[in-house]
């Protein structure tokens, strides 16, 4: 089935390529886009159609899953296979597909109360199986959609509709969670940064197995400015640590500041003013085996988001499910081919008559 | 000695003891046998819900009841006539079901003060006259094995565990069964411990040689070979008719069948078996739950699969929701609910009928979903097969209800030829459908107008890209749409597509002889699934005295057969037994304003066909009276 | 100048525009003002799916419609006298529901060459023509109040912003409405933005001149004041309203309120709702999803609180395992579901009457559950009342059924006394109930034999130590049971608890006034829930017209009113119109054999008057007919 | 409401305690136990009825909730109140029973299938949310009570009825898990140790907010000796690490074998041979805010168990869910208390006659 050349996308290698080159264009539907004006979504469906031609895949073979929120609106704009399904389900939907069809790259596109709240249990169990799918969670720390609740990203002490005196309970960090769910693939990107965006985007869907991409997303009518530090030009270089494979954690305005390790305790810091030559500069290795590492990293932001890793966490390679699955079956198929009649008869079969 | 035989024409026989006994496969065995030998059968196995409850108690107790006849029957028997039972609980739990007269084998190894006690026997059965009425074998039959084998170097409690194969030979010499299959069965079963195969072997031809020797049992039986229709036949249960019915259909319409489910009792054996077959391009996924098996059941569907789920009742309850996208999405989906009694947990391994109403309404909004159930555990075949034609036809999620008692239940099964099964191929769109000027397109909701069913257009065919969704869609090209008058359009046509179905089923059968004056019947008996063997027990029956009696048995309830409605208005009584508290009998008196009467039973068991029999025949007689007034 | 003013008795307005116009504020401030002022009024909202669909599309365009009189009225009105369209996706939106003769006043601000593309006008609808037979008063209402606010150092935009109070204060003037309550209300809203304060009051001046000096204007309308029953009144939507029926529920029990749910369309307010009452000892859960809420609402039910959880159908159908639960544990709960336009996601935002069916029989096994339904805004207050007495009274879930006509519609309503409402106050158990000899024990199923209820035994009462849980129960003790005539017996004694509510609550009310010749009516029509405005308007509508018809509506759905089928059977016709595919029609065909006429409509509206009164008046015409065959 | 002596049970301040001695007998009942004989669960039963006396709580005030599985029928075995629920949503019944009432002692029984297949995402949000509950999750690495289809904690490849050839899936760690879910306490057991088994009881009671303890369990029936590696005599101490806070991490028969941590890459590793005062070896802190740490010692050990770990992994303080729902109320309850003539009248009424 597969055609033209193989790009390195090993997640794709089964997928059927096209030599026709495409562009952005190829991917918008004639569906009027229906997010509010300056909605952080309109950002990244804009990354998502720019990047979508160099897979170089068959649009045929692309297939959007979506649950319910602003953001699983997402698949009416592309010009894929899609399917707007129900709330935190997309992943189990994308899970049946991929394990049915290696020719078909599947997305799941969701929010943060779609993924992380009433589709927390599939999104992890996604991960361990680490079934051949990506996944862009939308966390604009509110539910959209529904006007305005706070989610299970909105920080402790959120005052929303439904939490006149403040939130609760403290947040789930994405990042963590999905690596305490043995996650191949993690990574973050800011709905505004195209570039780091669309290049986060290329790392996920190169990797063959699930991807959990974070992307804060700005909703300018329930949340507005929630990521405004990460955003903002006068501070954003003093609190995005940029994770580049192979590279020290080096970031601030002038890259005097730098994630150390504590050579005593082997916690990981950020600190100021740290010398281009200090030992103790940690140097992003999103490939280690041992996820503790990548989870160390999740934990150098919290809810305020001073010294939020951007970027990959990690990204190693297992077994993925779906493959496992079309083993056993190809297995089981070469040694012992379908017999339907003999299966029917069995071994303690008689005859009458 | 040479021994009396006697001929019966059918026996019902029960094996009962503690759930370490290996009952169930002692019952499995006696069936095989039976079926080997060509008796028409009918099974009907029953186990605690614990795992193993505490040995030697009442809910520790597992059984396994077998009908077998010279001639074709129904049911798995009202009552045994023979009752084996392996300790002081098996015999408490069960002596309440057996007739006078009946025979009683007992092994007395337990019969002691506290075990007695335990199940509270204030004194011992076997001697204080309690038992007098039934005609009772009590031999030590534990002490007799462990005897056997003294010579195979087995531990006391090993050798003590083959007790179940002595007691198999025992009934198996009682009732002239072959034994060949047995023997080969617990070489290849134990092939990696010899010793034991050859212990348990030996254990079977001393309880064989144990009848044939013994002055205790001075006549043996022969129940002849029934005279099926002529073919090929196996014994086999409801979830493995099942099984392979959802295989052979898949095969027939050449789609990998994909199933996923999470384990539930009566439900999970359907996993189980169906991860045996790879081979067939079976796909099973285990899921983390029912929402995400039915997910990816319904994922598999979209990519071309053809998507199974199999639950029981509290999986039905949360799959609910991913059905009515199914719905919506108009995809072929498979749901099997292997019914047990409810509410909430209820009583996992009992049967009830209960689902029906949950199949039909279940969801939110209006969402129409057809309806099969199967009649008996080979039909489990036949119902799977029908259900996935309608759902690959219709586009559609389908309903299959079996139950407990199907799922776990056997009787000798006409194997089918696969060329008789039905074709189902499907053809999936490959083409743009909808044209505008010279601008062809594809739109996902333009409809076959004959079956209503929209088109299947896997991803991966070029040009045919389209996206759908839970949400309300126009007409045709399937886009979001809130306009009022599409979504009536849409929830009518629906509805439509769903009733339409009926032009493709069969008329209901109503099976009503006429007798010796030409005279048919006043009332008509209506059922549905698993009660199918009862009813028609309790009917032939009435009929063997003189009584006239009409019965039909829906296997579509959703739709219902174009003539249902005809068929019951022609009756001056209709009667509905269910497994519940008159579920189908409210859905026929809602459609056709029919006084049906209900007989209705909750107690996670089956009818019996005595108990339809007296039911059938006052119904008949107050028909009678009313006729005269 | 002076201007004419003319009496009305009705008048319906419409407010429409962009989302982003604050046309809800708009309509709830004039409902403010109209209920103030003392008309009987009825209103109804709708908004796009959208939070905010792209500015000046037809999917964006929001609106309000309110109904007001001076004689008591029960529906928003069929097609407004008034429509104000503040662009044009408004007027083309809604120029279809405006009878020729209307008034529509429109921003002409907007009407330029591409929005007017945008929406599909080919040429502006203002000037071609199309308009003539309304009476339409155009104007650039954007562009007047930015100049009248141009003092107030706004920007443009800002400015522009406040367009929708000067609409608000022309029709204010157009229609006497009393103005100081959008004053106080807008120095209040803004009061952090004085500097806004005041140009929204400037622009509601602006407009309330421009109504008296604008020769555009030349008459103005009064409506009365309605001649509502003495008492206190509020104008209350129905979420409101069910909310403060919880909380008064809680407070007349004297249980703290605990409400378990996740956000979903039209449902979420009631939490909202719900969490600004902490100091009536409320408790609010936005739990991670549908099925965590119903578990912690049941978990705070089993340590003595009121568990409440709300939500819409795709919640109902994710809670249907939980409520399964609550059914066997036999505990208060109360399920509020707000229904909207299905199958699945189907149109969030539009109501629907068809989950009926699904609160009726969406779980597994027997499980019956009552179902209370509300039949108008203020309405909901009294049905949440009563759906809580019925849980706490007979330990049992309970379905209380609301749906987004109600929800977001408002009326005046007649605010109670808090001593006027029932006392429900709960007796826990408190004391040992079981005697063996000298051994006094806590059976947690012991019933109290004229409810059938059980004990509320809450943990922390020393000496009722209990487990409960969903297998089945032994009758009494509640230890776990197998026992099929236990279970036989539970299924029955749990439908018997529900049944036995009908001896609790009134019996259905038919209002079927005799005529002069002291004949009454052929027809009655039997409704539920929300369609209780339009039926009773267009019973109005034909008895106005001479014609006798009789007039049901079933407040209790589970059980019904005992005298139910009688009253059916009293009419040679029975007519069911329901927002459905005939769910309550299945109902009463199935319990009573009545051939019950449907009338349903399913496109996410409520009923019009007039198509009821159409629908009324061909069927007493054919009942007519049949007296005279 | 309180009597007695606070014993230092932060966890019950608020919960009536007794004065009167208990013994294990008191928190017996008069049901039959019905596990299969030999099965872990056994144990588990007999360690919490002999821990739960040293409470000192009057036993009216000890809630037992599980799911489905044969160790959610734990609840009929003790004399406290009780409920068996359904599959997986013991954790949401116990957040509402918890959130309402102080004055109780909550537990939650449940197993590997229950808690972290179908209950997954319940777990999770109870975890970051902070309920004052404690989990006792039973995992013998299979689902039992349905009769021996493989779990998400079984090892991959797992032979089941299920999984005929094996299963695909990689397993969740659920001390990973729980850390990845903002955890404030996580330990694990193992059932067959009753001293160290009633520690970690102790100390999850002990801990305010919820806990979560992973109690490895034998089933005898459809995975015996899953955890033989463990308990047999010859090899456990070499492959336990047991945990105990301000303590080195040493292990192994004769206390040779130590966790070590690389100064350079900070990650933690098993060694051999290590010397007394080796300072590479690490010192077990379970008070570390940064779960960094715990996370780290939780992948010392695979699913073939070794280099377990067993003991507290994490025990810090956060305000619970259920004290700050609480606070919200009594504030406003305070401040504000409930007018009900008035909140039904509101602002805008006005009277006709
Ligand atoms: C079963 C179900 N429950 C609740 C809802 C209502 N609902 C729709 S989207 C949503 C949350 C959206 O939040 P998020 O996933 O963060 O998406 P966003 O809108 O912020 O992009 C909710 C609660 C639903 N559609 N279905
Ligand atoms: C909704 C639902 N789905 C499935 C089941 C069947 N079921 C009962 S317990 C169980 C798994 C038990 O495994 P685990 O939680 O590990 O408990 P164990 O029996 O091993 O102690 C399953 C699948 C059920 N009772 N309810
Ligand atoms: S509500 Fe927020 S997330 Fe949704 S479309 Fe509007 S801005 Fe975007
Ligand atoms: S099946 Fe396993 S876990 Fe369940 S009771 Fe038996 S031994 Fe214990
Ligand atoms: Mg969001
Ligand atoms: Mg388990």
């Amino acid at each position: 089935m597969s055609e033209g050349v193989n790009l390195g996308f090993p997640a794709f290698a089964d997928v059927p390529r096209t030599d026709v080159a495409q562009s952005a264009k190829d991917f918008k539907t004639d569906q009027e886009v229906r997010w509010c004006p300056g909605c952080g979504d309109y950002a990244i469906l804009a990354a998502v159609q720019g990047f979508l031609p160099e897979l170089g895949l068959r649009r045929e073979n692309i297939v959007m899953i979506s649950g319910i929120g602003c953001s699983a609106r997402l698949p009416y704009y592309l010009n894929t296979y899609g399917m707007h399904s129900i709330h935190g389900r997309a992943t189990t939907i994308a899970t049946g597909l991929a394990a049915t069809r290696p020719d078909l790259s599947v997305w799941v596109i969701t929010g943060d109360g779609d993924a992380l709240s009433i589709g927390g249990n599939h999104l992890i169990h996604l991960l361990r199986r680490n079934v051949n799918v990506t996944v862009l969670l939308f966390n604009n720390r509110i539910y959209g959609l529904t006007k305005g609740q706070y989610s299970p990203t909105s920080e402790l002490g959120k005052i929303t509709k439904s939490t006149p005196a403040g939130s609760l309970d403290a947040p789930f960090n994405p990042v963590s969670l999905a690596l305490g769910a043995e996650a191949t693939f993690v990574a973050r990107a800011i709905d505004s940064d195209r570039k780091a965006l669309t290049s986060v985007l290329r790392a996920a869907a190169r990797h063959r197995g699930s991807s959990l991409v974070e992307i804060y997303q700005n909703c300018n009518i329930y949340n507005d400015d929630a990521f405004a530090l990460l955003k903002d030009p006068n501070t954003r270089d003093d609190w995005t640590i940029r994770l580049e494979h192979g590279e020290p954690l080096r970031f601030g305005r002038d890259g005097t500041k730098a994630v150390i390790r504590d050579p005593g305790s082997g916690a990981l810091a950020p600190a100021e003013d740290v010398d281009a030559d200090d030992p103790r500069v940690v140097v992003h290795d999103a490939s280690a085996e041992d996820p503790s590492y990548a989870f160390a990293l999740s934990r150098l932001s919290g809810s305020d988001l001073r010294y939020t890793p951007v970027g990959v966490f990690r990204s190693v390679s297992r077994p993925t499910y779906d493959e496992l699955m079309r083993e056993q079956v190809s297995q089981a198929e070469k040694a012992n081919g379908g017999d339907l009649a003999g299966l029917l008869r069995g071994p303690d079969a008689w005859s009458v008559g | 000695m040479v021994k009396q035989v006697e001929q019966r024409d059918r026996v019902v026989i029960r094996f009962a003891g503690d759930s370490g006994d290996g009952m169930q496969l002692t019952g499995d065995r006696f069936t095989q046998e039976t079926a080997t030998f060509g008796n028409d059968l009918s099974t009907l196995p029953s186990f605690p819900a614990e795992i193993r409850a505490p040995a030697g108690t009442l809910p520790g107790v597992s059984s396994f009841q077998l009908h077998f006849a010279d001639h074709d029957i129904f049911t798995p028997g009202d009552a045994p006539d023979v009752l084996v039972a392996m300790n002081p609980a098996a015999l408490k739990a069960n002596i309440n079901d057996v007739p006078r007269g009946a025979t009683i084998i007992v092994d007395t190894h337990d019969f002691t003060g506290r075990a007695l006690q335990k199940v509270g026997y204030a004194s011992n059965p076997l001697t204080d006259d309690s038992l007098s009425s039934f005609q009772v074998h009590a031999a030590d039959l534990t002490e007799i094995t462990t005897r056997a084998l003294e010579s195979f170097g087995l531990s006391r409690k090993e050798a003590a565990r083959a007790k179940n194969m002595f007691a198999l030979g025992l009934v198996s010499w009682m009732f002239h069964r072959p034994a060949q299959g047995t023997i080969d069965f617990l070489k290849s079963k134990f092939a990696s411990r010899p010793d034991i195969a050859a212990a348990n072997v030996a254990a079977f031809h001393a309880g064989w040689n144990y009848g044939e020797t013994t002055e205790a049992f001075a006549v043996s039986y022969e129940v002849r070979p029934a005279a099926l229709p002529a073919g090929t036949y196996r014994n086999i249960t409801g979830n493995i008719a099942l099984s392979y019915g959802l295989i052979a259909a898949a095969q027939r319409a050449g789609l990998p069948l994909f199933l996923g489910a999470y384990p539930i009792t009566p439900a999970s054996d359907i996993l189980h078996e169906l991860a045996r077959h790879k081979r067939f391009g079976v796909r099973t996924f285990q899921a983390e739950d029912e929402i995400a098996g039915i997910g990816a059941a319904l994922g598999a569907s979209f990519g071309g699969a053809l998507g199974v789920t199999t639950t029981s009742g509290p999986g039905i309850a949360l799959k609910s929701e991913t059905i009515g996208l199914a719905v919506t999405l108009e995809l072929p989906l498979l749901i099997c609910d292997i019914q047990r009694a409810g509410p909430s947990t209820g009583m996992p391994t009992k049967p009830e009928q209960s689902d029906l109403m949950l199949a039909m309404h279940g969801r939110h909004g209006e969402a129409p979903v057809p309806i099969v159930a199967a009649r008996s555990p080979g039909d489990c075949f036949h119902a799977a097969v029908e259900a996935v034609r309608i759902a690959l036809t219709y586009r559609t999620p389908v309903f299959l209800l079996s139950d407990g008692y199907l799922a776990n239940g056997s009787e000798p099964w006409a194997v089918p030829g696969v060329s008789e099964l039905p074709d189902l191929h499907v053809d999936f769109a490959t083409e743009p459908n909808h044209f505008d000027g010279d601008a062809a397109s594809f739109w996902p909701y333009l409809r076959d107008p004959d079956t209503l069913a929209r088109p299947w257009a896997v991803p991966g065919t070029p040009g045919l890209e389209h996206r759908i969704g839970g949400i309300e869609k126009a007409d045709g090209s399937g886009n979001i749409s809130y306009d009022p008058a599409n979504h009536e359009l849409m929830v009518r046509t629906r509805a439509a597509k769903v009733a339409g179905i009926a032009r493709s089923i069969p008329a209901l059968d109503v099976d009503d002889p006429a007798d010796a004056d030409g005279r048919t019947a006043d009332v008509l008996v209506v059922g549905w699934g698993s009660t199918f063997g009862a009813i028609t027990a309790g009917v032939r029956r009435v009929r063997k005295r003189g009584m006239r009696i009409a019965q039909a048995h829906l296997r579509h309830l959703n739709p219902l057969p174009a003539n249902t409605g005809e068929m019951l208005r022609s009756y001056r009584r209709v009667v509905v037994p269910e497994l519940n508290l008159g579920q189908l009998a409210g859905m026929l008196r809602a459609d056709f304003l029919v006084d049906a009467v209900t007989y209705n039973k909750v107690r996670g068991q089956p009818f019996r066909a005595e108990e339809l029999e007296n039911v059938f025949e006052s119904l008949i007689c107050d028909a009678a009276e009313d006729a005269h007034v």
